[in-house]
């Protein structure tokens, strides 16, 4: 089985601070795995990384046989990668509905021309869009607040809605940052659900970064974790959480029993 | 609610809109009220005021058999061609104005001449000197001399009377007026066989010269050319001479405004510079003019002003002979002035709109403006 | 060589008072993120004061007389911020920027019937005396004014760096600029802090404009230009950072009369301002401004 | 609780034929009745050259708008674009074709037009491309630095050319526009912005503005999205520097610097920002205060006419202080408003 | 004796009322837990205590002194400290500077020099980076600076704003440590948080929010063993009940 992200030797400093070091990764086709690890341990850096906002010092990045180590973050998106945001980035002022439209603009197969002088060819694609973009709203349970500006949703539809238009761009791989941070755990619950739902329903492989332990527990089939920048552990969550190492750097004694 | 607002201050917009009067001879000014040369749009005020009261305490004009009272409608043109496009539009088609006078500076005159021209309406402009103005135009008229005229007379001045071989000028590159004579007077220099020493620009409001002059003073001119206006050319001396260029100053017509020597003090004596008219004139209309305009504003006349009262008592004459206060008959008993003494010298207009018309020489003595000599085409 | 002396002695001249208008635009920038726009009208206003109090207190001497008329200033810019500005600080950015932009109009104009349209220049306080010393040794001409100018310049940014990053006034200052919701949970009154920014700000451009007034000389319209040049130099260095604005400011003057001297004085605009968007696509942030980092 | 959702639709046909058809009709009875001097009749030309005047300006401001409003930008430059404009179009008309005079009456003015305003416009969006490229590492107030350091360089870029007049100005522009081809020019300029606000292209550029890294990882290219909005505003900056060039016959280095500039912001921000609507209400409200202003200290205090500069920028304070975000907001008006919505 | 008190407390944002009459006292000496699903209102009560917003109705009284008009930077003077979600450090300012600010009301050299040490006995780690820049500090570090930072105003009240937001599990529970030692020390607390366990394992009391309306109130022992909270809070058992209003997901 041919991985769907391969990730070797990511490596990055700022100044003279290495933030990632020697990061290796293979995510299968519909993989789930998982990042854990304590705060400032670089986890959001190796995202930023992967979906070229930081260009890698050393290490490369391929996407099934696409090598995305050099792209720039619009390129790494169309090439089938999707990512969320820790603190939630919304087009805060667009309604749901555009929010969702925005994904679709790079297949838009119509170009400025078109869209000056409205031909034909613009108004059928607009419709596919909007008619896509509905259906997609329809299946995360949105399309009732299509019209709503998406800054002005509660939290947890946010939330949803930043998930939808990650996959609103029909990636291969999802990178999901810390999306339970902020919740109860029985938001935390239903969030699990809706991770599960969208694994079933979508072709893709997820990867996501969690404090919350049964996110992590729950869905991942592997989970590594870092510390200063370097894998401390990788394996099985189950495993992983009694490694004595974690125990240590991230989790603390009583998580570990509990 | 705002739909209400709107419609209900549209019809104040009208309220200026009234027929030409029968009994008025009604003239449009654009000045700039506002905006960078401001001073000179209020010594264009001031002298529009004082020519239309004189007029009317004498009981009015006598046109055609019949008395008209003078109405002069001033406006603010900013001292933008936008402005004074619209300026020009509202005097025409809103006030009804017979003529217009202004606007002053010569990219104002020039925005609004085409609108002048097309509606009919005779415009003469007081003070703009580029000959672009009336070019063409049957229309537009000024009351002064035009640009290279006035550069020809610095150059022979500097060259003859001053005795230079060589020359330096510093000038403003973004404004048209000081720009025109700045390459007149360089042609003309060299065509009497000096030689320029230093052509340098700055832009409009620099107030720092330090780096052009720094250079001219490398250079040594036997004379420094400076055809700038009056809020900058103490500014450029000052500085110049704490650099520690002792050259003769010479300007033209921009210098005209007793601001001059308010601003500069001491440091403009002994410079010289070319000019509509000499306050110091044995002329006995000019004196009486300088007087009422000292004794009711407060200050001297600059050229503006005089300027502005020219045409205005051009106007007047032309109705006179017309007979009528009709912008086509106006426009025709302009055209055929002939020999008119106004304040600032003998008008003539032989065809086109720029007046034959001498220039004086005017050189600064502790702080007065005294005659020096007068140059005539 | 003197000339290249003479022509460096210039621009610090004319730096020195770019930096104490630039000063303002950037610490006001620094707290509340607004183009004060109408600083430059603010700078033109200390000039007049200054004049007005030249004439009336012909006896004043220079020391006593600037510091009168910073406060003045001083005044006015709290003002302003107090009924123009105060209540649109959680509005858009830019509806600020636009009422910045009329109170400068508005200014100008008032300036202009209240005081008349002339150019006026202040009568001069300072020893315009020829530094004896310096001209020996450069050999180019100094006088005591232009040291004066520059050196009272710098004393007064020193003074402000000081105030800004020694003081807890300063680092109200500063933590306003970085989140000036939470300010008020450390208990410190955000609008006065605020008003004190304005205050400062307005008063070292009054010092400008006194200083301008005599070297050159003022008009109700010269804010706009020399506004905008001060903004330019502010972004340059980095806006919102006290050092960038100095630097930006002899940079920009420096730029400016090297390229009179030495390149073109026709195209001095073109030259200076191609130069200072070099010098953005290179430093994108200005020379000493926080680059915008991409935060994730 | 939520009302059902509007039927989704998809956007209506721009009235391609409808529109452009409509408009040239327009122009076309606007201009004859122009020639057969009806409309100077009907209406004062004084407020003839007023709605002409605002028509032009509609045209800079909603093109600003895009790159101010809808791409969320802070540019200074854009009478910079007006100018290149201008000069392109007055060079081509007085330079190189043939006066108006020597073409049939009504046909030549629109024929000499259609090439000049091209001109203009390409050249303009030439302008545009370079500076949009020159904005692609800056962001915020260092990217309105560039845009206001271009326009300073093109205004002492054609002061320094002797060929279009330096500092002197362009004279002898023969006038082919009027109030008829302006009002068409408008007309177009808004229903292309209309519609191209309202494509995928619109959604792009408001989404650049709330948040350039979520566009980005959503695969959009910010920079070649700023590429474009930046030529399209130049090029209709271009188009009102045409229009200008060839109704004022006279144009000047000096009308297209800084302060032009912000004469456009103010009438932006007073209108609204990422509203057309609000573009064509901001120069609406501002032209018919100035000249109210100017009409009633006129009627009423002649003496007071240069208070007219101190009270507008008091009332622009008010409208400011009351509607922070202009008179608009961000709403539209229900004509300018996308199909298929509620 | 109650420290606060809430008296039909109603605020608004904009069209949108998030606070419907809230009644909450909180005792001196007491740590008090908000429990409540995201947008119940729980962040809102914390901001109408410490003044960030207007109150719509009903009144505030702090030590039996209202205090419904007085502004958010005179409260700090009062003994009400608030870290707000999200921390709220100042990422320009260093350490130093963002503890030092804090002591704008009491600037006596003794209070300072006290209230540095006791937070830098709190936070170790606080010392050690004295001199570096708030922004350039993790995630946890951020959180002790803004707690820490708090207490250098010398509070009688402290206001937590989700706290463990974001923090690893390690880190959570070393700054629920540091609460309990703050609140030992005679410090009050009012804590917002979605940790329940956490929450209600360190308060002495705790509150259930929904909707803007305060549910259920009592003993944190008693809570925890409610069965309501049990299932909607601690995520235990019956997913057969009817989802919570106001919870995200709750098809509507």
């Amino acid at each position: 089985m041919e991985a769907a992200l391969k990730v070797q030797g990511l490596a990055k400093a700022f100044g003279g601070l290495t933030a990632v070091s020697g990061f290796d990764l293979e995510l299968g086709p519909r993989d789930i795995q998982g990042i854990i690890g304590p705060n400032g341990a670089g986890k959001t850096t190796v995202f930023n990384l992967i979906t070229g906002i930081y260009r890698p010092d050393r290490g490369r990045v391929s996407l099934g046989n696409t090598e995305t180590t050099r792209f720039g973050p619009d390129a790494v998106a169309r090439a089938g990668i999707a990512r969320t945001f820790q603190n939630i980035r919304l087009f805060a002022q667009m309604s749901v509905l555009d929010n969702i439209r925005m994904a679709f603009h790079p297949g838009a197969g119509y170009g400025l021309w078109w869209a000056t002088f409205r031909t034909a060819r613009f108004r059928e694609e607009e419709a596919r869009i909007l008619a896509r973009s509905l259906e997609h709203l329809e299946r995360f349970g949105l399309a009732g607040l299509r019209d709503e500006a998406a800054g002005g949703l509660p939290y947890g539809e946010q939330r949803r809605l930043e998930i939808a238009r990650a996959l609103a761009t029909g990636p291969r791989v999802l990178l999901l940052d810390e999306p339970a941070a902020g919740m109860n755990p029985r938001e935390v619950e239903e969030l699990i659900q809706l991770i599960r739902k969208v694994h079933q329903d979508f072709p893709l492989a997820i990867l996501l970064i969690e404090h919350q332990m049964p996110v992590v527990l729950q869905l991942c089939r592997e989970i590594q974790v870092l510390d200063f920048g370097e894998t401390i552990a990788r394996g099985a969550p189950g495993e992983v959480v009694r490694d004595p190492r974690v125990v240590e750097a991230y989790l603390g004694e009583e998580e570990a029993r509990a | 609610m705002t739909k209400t607002a709107w419609t209900a201050l549209l019809p104040l917009l009208l309220l200026g809109a009234c027929k030409p009067g029968g009994n008025e001879l009604k003239i449009g000014v654009s000045a700039p009220l506002t905006g960078d040369i401001s001073a000179l749009g209020q010594s264009t005020k001031n002298a529009a005021l004082l020519a239309q009261d004189e007029a009317n305490a004498a009981g009015g004009l006598s046109v055609g058999g019949k008395t008209l009272k003078v109405r002069f409608v001033v406006e603010d043109d900013e001292n933008k061609p936008e402005s004074t496009a619209t300026v020009f539009q509202k005097l025409i088609n809103q006030d009804r104005v017979v003529a217009i006078i202004g606007s002053q500076s010569s990219k104002c005159a020039n925005a609004g001449a085409p609108i002048a021209e097309s509606a009919g309406i005779p415009q003469v402009t007081p003070w703009a000197t580029n000959p672009n103005v009336t070019k063409g135009r049957k229309f537009v008229f000024r009351a002064c001399f035009i640009d290279p005229f006035q550069g020809k007379v610095v150059a022979q001045f500097a060259a003859g009377r001053l005795k230079a071989r060589t020359a330096a000028v510093l000038y403003d590159i973004a404004s048209d007026y000081n720009k025109g004579i700045a390459e007149v007077f360089r042609d003309e220099f060299a065509k009497l066989g000096g030689t320029l020493a230093g052509f340098e620009t700055y832009n409009t409001k620099d107030t720092d010269f330090s780096a052009q002059l720094t250079k001219i003073k490398a250079a040594k001119p036997d004379v420094l050319f400076l055809p700038n206006y009056f809020n900058e050319v103490p500014l450029q001396v000052q500085q110049a001479r704490k650099l520690g260029i002792t050259a003769p100053i010479l300007g033209g017509d921009g210098w005209d405004n007793p601001e001059l020597v308010k601003l500069g003090g001491g440091v403009m004596d002994g410079a010289s510079f070319s000019n509509h008219y000499s306050p110091d004139t044995s002329d006995p209309g000019a004196q009486a003019f300088i007087a009422k305009y000292k004794a009711r504003f407060g200050s001297v006349p600059d050229a503006a002003a005089a300027l502005t009262y020219d045409a205005a008592q051009l106007l007047f004459k032309a109705a006179g002979t017309a007979g009528k206060a009709e912008p086509r008959a106006l426009r025709d008993a302009l055209a055929a002035t002939s020999g008119f003494k106004g304040v600032t010298g003998t008008i003539t207009y032989g065809g086109s709109g720029d007046p034959v018309k001498g220039a004086v020489m005017i050189r600064i003595e502790n702080g007065r403006f005294v005659f020096d000599s007068a140059v005539n085409p | 060589m003197e000339t290249v002396v003479q022509q460096l002695l210039n621009a610090a001249q004319l730096g020195a008072v770019y930096a104490l208008i630039a000063l303002g635009y950037s610490m006001v920038y620094g707290v509340i993120r607004l183009i004060n726009f109408a600083h430059g009208d603010i700078f033109m206003v200390g000039g007049f004061a200054g004049l007005l109090l030249a004439l009336r207190f012909t006896w004043m001497p220079l020391w006593a007389l600037m510091p009168l008329a910073m406060l003045l200033t001083a005044l006015l810019g709290v003002a302003i911020e107090r009924v123009a500005y105060r209540r649109l600080r959680q509005a858009q950015r830019m509806s600020l920027v636009i009422t910045a932009l009329g109170v400068g109009i508005f200014l100008e104009n008032l300036v202009r019937l209240g005081v008349g349209p002339e150019t006026r220049q202040i009568p001069s306080r300072m020893p315009t005396t020829p530094v004896a010393w310096l001209q020996d040794a450069l050999g180019v001409s100094v006088t005591w004014d232009k040291l004066l100018i520059i050196f009272v310049s710098l004393a007064l940014m020193a003074l402000l760096w000081a105030v800004v990053h020694r003081t807890l006034l300063g680092t109200a200052m500063r933590a306003v600029a970085d989140d000036k919701d939470v300010v008020p949970l450390m208990g410190v009154n955000l609008n006065r802090v605020i008003a004190v920014t304005f205050a400062i700000g307005s008063a070292l451009a009054a010092a400008g404009g006194v200083f301008f007034g005599q070297a050159y000389s003022l008009d109700p319209y010269m804010g706009i230009d020399l506004g905008w040049k001060a903004f330019i130099a502010a972004v340059i260095g980095g806006i919102g950072s006290i050092e960038g604005a100095v630097l930006g400011s002899f940079l920009l003057a420096g730029v400016e009369v090297l390229t009179v001297a030495y390149l073109s004085s026709n195209l001095k605009n073109g030259i200076a301002f191609g130069l200072l968007i070099l010098l953005l696509l290179i430093w994108p942030s200005g020379l000493l401004g926080r680059p915008a980092s991409k935060k994730v | 609780m939520l009302a059902p959702p509007p039927s989704p639709r998809a956007p209506g046909p721009w009235a391609l034929r409808g529109l452009v058809l409509g408009t040239l009709a327009l122009a076309v009875a606007l201009q004859l009745m122009t020639e057969a001097g009806i409309l100077p009749e009907v209406l004062n030309p004084y407020y003839l050259h007023l709605l002409t005047v605002v028509g032009m300006n509609i045209i800079l401001v909603a093109s600003l708008n895009l790159l101010n409003g809808y791409l969320g930008e802070f540019a200074l430059g854009h009478a910079g674009f007006m100018g290149v404009g201008a000069y392109a179009a007055a060079l081509l008309a007085a330079r190189v074709l043939p006066p108006p005079s020597s073409l049939p009456p009504f046909l030549g003015p629109l024929l000499l037009l259609l090439p000049t305003l091209a001109a203009a416009m390409a050249a303009a969006a030439a302008a545009g491309y370079l500076v949009g490229r020159a904005t692609f590492k800056t962001v915020g107030d260092y990217l309105s630095i560039i845009t206001l350091g271009f326009n300073m360089i093109i205004v002492n870029v054609i002061q320094n050319i002797d060929a279009v007049g330096g500092p002197r100005g362009f004279t002898g522009i023969p006038r082919n526009t009027g109030f008829a081809a302006v009002a068409a020019c408008t007309l177009l300029t808004l229903a292309v912005l209309r519609a191209l606000v309202q494509s995928s292209y619109g959604r792009v550029w408001l989404s650049i503005r709330e948040n350039p890294l979520a566009a980005e990882v959503m695969g959009v290219d910010v920079n070649r999205a700023k590429l474009q909005a930046f030529t399209i505003a130049a090029a209709f900056a271009g188009l009102a520097g045409g229009l200008w060039a060839q109704y004022q016959q006279f144009i000047t280095p000096r009308s297209f610097d800084y302060i032009k500039t912000t004469e456009i912001l103010v009438m932006l921000y007073l209108g609204g920002m990422a509203s057309l609507s609000g573009s064509i209400l901001g120069v609406v409200a501002y032209t018919l205060m100035m000249e109210l202003l100017r009409n009633l200290l006129g009627a009423f205090a002649p003496q007071l006419a240069e208070w007219r500069m101190i009270l507008s920028p008091l009332i622009l304070i008010l409208v400011m202080l009351t509607r922070p975000s202009g008179l608009m907001g961000h709403r539209e008006w229900r004509w300018l408003r996308p199909r298929g919505r509620s | 004796m109650s420290l606060l008190r809430l008296e039909q407390v109603s605020v608004a944002y904009g069209a949108i009322r998030a606070l419907h009459g809230v009644d909450l006292e909180v005792r001196e000496g007491e740590i008090v837990s908000l429990l409540g699903a995201n947008g119940a209102g729980k962040s809102t009560i914390l901001r109408a205590v410490s003044r960030m917003l207007p109150l719509q109705g009903g009144d505030i009284l702090l030590g039996g002194r209202s205090v419904r008009a007085t502004p958010a930077h005179e409260l700090v003077a009062l003994g009400v400290a608030h870290v707000p979600e999200g921390r709220g450090i100042f990422p320009s300012l260093t350490v130093q500077e963002n503890l030092a600010l804090a002591t704008w009301t009491r600037r006596e050299r003794r209070h300072v020099e006290e209230a540095t040490r006791r937070v830098f006995r709190l936070f170790p780690r606080l010392a050690e980076r004295r001199t570096q820049a708030g922004g350039t500090l993790s995630g946890g570090e951020q959180q002790m600076l803004a707690v820490g930072r708090a207490l250098m105003t010398g509070c009688r009240l402290l206001l937590l704003d989700e706290p463990s937001m974001g923090l690893s599990p390690l880190l959570v529970r070393e700054v629920f440590r540091a609460f309990q030692e703050i609140n030992a020390e005679g410090t009050t607390l009012l804590l917002v948080e979605q940790n329940a366990h956490m929450a209600l394992k360190i308060a002495h009391r705790g509150c259930v929010l929904e909707n803007g309306r305060i549910v259920l109130e009592g003993p944190a022992a008693e809570l925890a063993g409610h069965p309501r909270v049990r299932e909607a809070y601690l995520g235990e058992a019956g997913a057969s009940s009817p989802p919570c209003p106001g919870t995200p997901g709750s098809s509507r």
